[in-house]
């Protein structure tokens, strides 16, 4: 045993921003190896272009973005191709976002409905001024070539 | 059902940020207040507790109710937490009135704290966001102020509300708060004002929206025998309820109208529901409440309501959700004046009609003026509904300008995230 | 109190990952299983859920509550999310009987998951330890198994307590688990292999401690008129206990043992309680079930217990707890071979003691054999002992060697993190 | 309104860990301006070298760590020096830890009891091997001369 150990000194510090009280800046970060589990097929169709919905073997709903049973009748669904053509069922534009989002605003977001389909898709509306959005345009997806595996790959505009 | 009484309450300043406190020392001062304001109550005759936070990245630590429970004293006494986003301090005081409804405990500690501040604003708004579904939703801006605006978007659309509707709820709670030293952003507006102010997700302009804050709330509970041994002013718990709804606004139902007692079905022929105008939660809430508490007609049976109005929309949304008005009319009920302080000055013209019974709503300036330190803003509602109903708020807030003659009976409102969990209670003077 | 049954319930099996299912399908399966379990169970039939899950960390989702709750289609019922570190299971368990016994819920689902495959390990670790103290404790290391480490060393210190006790209740544990096909890590182990295996924190090594899990369980609570219209083997929830202690270690007060019915003072002459070698939480938990239950001895009262088992050391600490044994016994009573299956060979010599009456513990495994995916540990050990009580287990395992002749009273245990939070609740055969 | 609008392609893509499912790599971090609040005391104390704990005002229990009222009586503490001598109560040394302290591994964690105070403070123990360590040790506190105003800045050795 050494009664003299030193921890040696490091000139990594702290920051403070405020002494009464004391207040640091304190920093964490958390890498996730995230699945997207059963609705991985999803996210491999923004890949190929297509928009990919559930369809309810028991009730025959149909909805716009994946969900392997249905909220309704709890029956497992099916994949099924969705349009690419819809209509704005509602719409903002966000002059702010979170701390991760402020760099892209002003951004519009649209609630798509697609015809025979039960349930919106959440998306976000390019090449419109705020002003230019009402609810009823007519809309079409878009999609990204160098996919990025997030619902972000897909967006729309005026059709 | 066995009776459930709120006997005590307390409440800390909500403020914009409060360094010199932890979220342990805040809840101590609400607790400290509340044990003041009733003689009886001792450390002792506490069973246990229930502690609402809403985000473990707000407190930048897990478990942060256990340092509640051994900061207060109150260990080996049993403690959990209960968490539902924004109606977390809803969640929380249901969840004591259970504790004491199931013969568990007689005197059940509802506890509840945020301290926001912690963080920037917009780093905030991503952990609030974080609260919407993060494959689906959270990518595409990761705002919940855009949520609620697509939602009120619809609203007009469907009903034609306007902007200056909702603007009279931000003057009309702002006002309120006037009178309420512990609300964070009293402020006399007029409409203008609040149209002018910058615009933060179309048509949600800054002052259409609550702001973050720090602050504690506690809501003391007690079995009928533990009241009356404790002595002091308890208020009955009446009516509980709750509902829920899809995480995502896109995915919910376009079906139809769940209705209350006073209402027919036809008088929404032709209605989808909720859609994305409505809280399908909110309606499920109230009339589970209502069938509890034996109400029939909130708009004639209630005398007050505080309700979570996060956003100008949603309290004009909630107000239908609620039976004050029919499903569509929540601009032209905010136009009548009818949820304004008669006694007070807001330098508004109401429209003159006589439609609806006056219901003050959100006499305490709401989450709007009072600040919304999530874990406590329920029970914050809870505690000026206690005052409000005991007659007491001269005495907490050091005048009597928003204490109502009489109230027999008041409803609170609390509501996570687009309407996915809504509780509704209804508490009655003795 | 009005009575309260557990009527069905079901698990998914633990796995270390589980990527190709998200929380909310595993939610279904556990979900789906209790349905099929018991034919007039419906969606319809049930009022209300609560969710159980530890951490935002582990899910990146604030709220996934919600989303398990439109999952399972049940929008827009109320729903609410408990937690309670470790512990978050049995406190949802707690949460849905206070739900059914205050009269609210006819009928109860209280679900839980947690998928902790999604970071490494050592990420899942730090997790886990942000629910310790994040100014004083966490810096330090970050590590709960060395918090876990350090009580074990002082029982040891006050109590005699050797390492070989503690790897045999690995021996047990993992044993029995070759008998429950849902468990993650079933194992013919030897002392000598639970001792050379790596060393974690002295002196626990990474086979006295339980691993991170995907899974899901769910639990089916229902008054006594529900439950005999449903129909089934109901079992009766007779007695419900909670406790709690300072989330620091080092802030133990050093005094008095709780003492149970069965004990007096003077067993304890000298000895300082909790300190850091025994969960005062736990024992406060057993006192109130106890109480609730009718039970005065508990070795005699009790068939078998589920009690959580994190790691090998905390069950050792935790049959003292209990009071299957007294303080300072947990040692010797593991050598007895009391709380082992007399139906299997463990490859162990037992001491002879005949002091303790057989007391089966952890016969599904534990959390050491079974796994621990956090918010639905507490409830697969109420489907353990539900199942245990119903005697089906041979159905539901496909074979009986877990199966106890005639079980007529169990207990589940459910802890959070060094003894923060800590239920206990006994549960017959009606 | 710009029907042919498109978003810019970029090539900062997504890390696949899998495709069946798709799992991918998914960073979050976060920036705090935490406060010590009440217990900044304790904090500054570090930084001079001092070991600062509670001293009950009603029951006149001390405490190791700041506490800012009795957890046995409620009443409100002042703050109290600690000696810097004190006994190992328990031990452990750790070969593994959170992610972020695993560099630091194996480090050894003590529990510290002081003459005359109630409840115990946790540190860690340098210069001393695992198997030197034991229940009644003596130690004395160090500190590290750079502050980084956590509770690390003070460390145990063997008195
Ligand atoms: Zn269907
Ligand atoms: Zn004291």
């Amino acid at each position: 045993m050494d009664p003299r150990a030193k921890l040696p000194e490091s000139e990594e510090g702290t920051v403070l921003f405020n002494t009464d009280p004391i207040v640091i800046k304190d920093h964490y970060e958390i890498d996730y190896r995230h699945s997207y589990a059963q609705d991985s097929p999803f996210f491999a169709g923004l890949a190929r272009g297509k928009l990919m919905g559930s369809h309810c073997q028991g009730c025959g709903r149909r909805y716009a973005t994946p969900r392997g049973h249905c909220m309704e009748c709890g029956s497992a669904t099916t994949w099924c191709e969705l349009p690419h053509e819809g209509r704005v069922h509602t719409y903002t534009t966000c002059y702010y976002g979170s701390e991760s989002f402020l760099k892209e605003t002003p951004y519009t977001l649209i609630l798509v409905e697609f015809t025979g389909v039960d349930t919106l898709f959440l998306s976000r509306l390019v090449g419109a001024a705020p002003e230019e959005v009402s609810i009823g345009l007519k809309v079409r997806a878009r999609f990204l070539r160098n996919c990025k595996f997030k619902v972000t790959d897909v967006y729309f505009v005026s059709a | 059902m066995r009776p459930v009484y709120m006997i005590s309450g307390g409440i800390t300043k909500f403020v914009k940020a409060q360094p010199h406190k932890d979220f342990r020392l805040m809840v101590r001062e609400a607790y400290d207040y509340a044990l003041a304001d009733l003689p009886g109550l001792t450390p002792e005759t506490i069973d246990g507790s229930v502690c609402s936070y809403f985000s473990d990245h707000f407190t930048r630590q897990v478990m942060a109710g256990a340092m509640v429970q051994d900061y207060l004293g109150l260990n080996p006494k049993p403690s959990r937490r209960v968490e539902g986003g924004g109606a977390t301090g809803g969640i929380c005081f249901q969840s004591a009135w259970e504790a004491v409804a199931s013969g568990r405990h007689e005197v059940c500690l509802a506890m509840g704290f945020e301290t926001m501040s912690r963080v920037n604003t917009w780093k905030g708004n991503e952990f609030i966001a974080l609260a919407s579904d993060t494959n689906f939703d959270y990518p595409l801006g990761g705002f919940y102020t855009g949520y609620y605006a697509m939602m009120v978007r619809r609203h007009m659309h469907e009903f034609g509300t306007t902007v200056e509707q909702m603007a009279k709820v931000a003057v009309k709670n702002h006002g309120n708060a006037l009178h309420n030293p512990f609300a964070q952003s009293p402020a006399m507006l007029t409409v203008d004002e609040v149209r002018s102010a910058p615009m933060v997700a179309t048509p949600l302009t800054v002052l259409d929206c609550c702001t973050m804050s720090d602050g504690a709330a506690v809501a003391i509970l007690a079995s009928e025998e533990a009241a009356s041994a404790l002595g002091g002013t308890p208020v009955r718990i009446t009516g509980i309820g709750s509902g829920s709804d899809a995480m995502r606004l896109a995915d919910r139902p376009h079906s139809e109208v769940l209705i209350l007692p006073h209402e027919n079905p036809e008088d929404y022929e032709g209605l989808r529901f909720p859609g994305v105008h409505s809280f399908r939660g909110g309606r499920m809430a109230a009339r589970s409440a209502y069938r509890m508490a034996g109400i029939t007609d909130p708009g004639t049976d209630l005398d007050f309501v505080e309700l979570h109005d996060a956003f100008t929309s949603s309290e004009i949304q909630t107000c239908e959700d609620l039976g004050l008005c029919r499903y569509g009319e929540g601009g032209s009920y905010i136009d009548s004046g009818a949820s304004f302080l008669p006694n007070l000055n807001y330098g508004l013209k109401f429209s003159g009609s006589e439609q609806w019974r006056p219901v003050p709503v959100n006499p305490s300036g709401g989450l709007l003026a009072c600040g919304h330190p999530i874990g406590a803003t329920g029970l914050m509602q809870a505690v000026f509904a206690f005052w409000q109903l005991q007659g007491s708020l001269a005495k907490h807030l050091g005048n009597s300008m928003l204490q109502l003659p009489e109230p027999r009976r008041g409803l609170i409102h609390s509501h996570a995230g687009t309407g996915t969990t809504i509780t509704v209670t209804i508490m009655e003077r003795v």
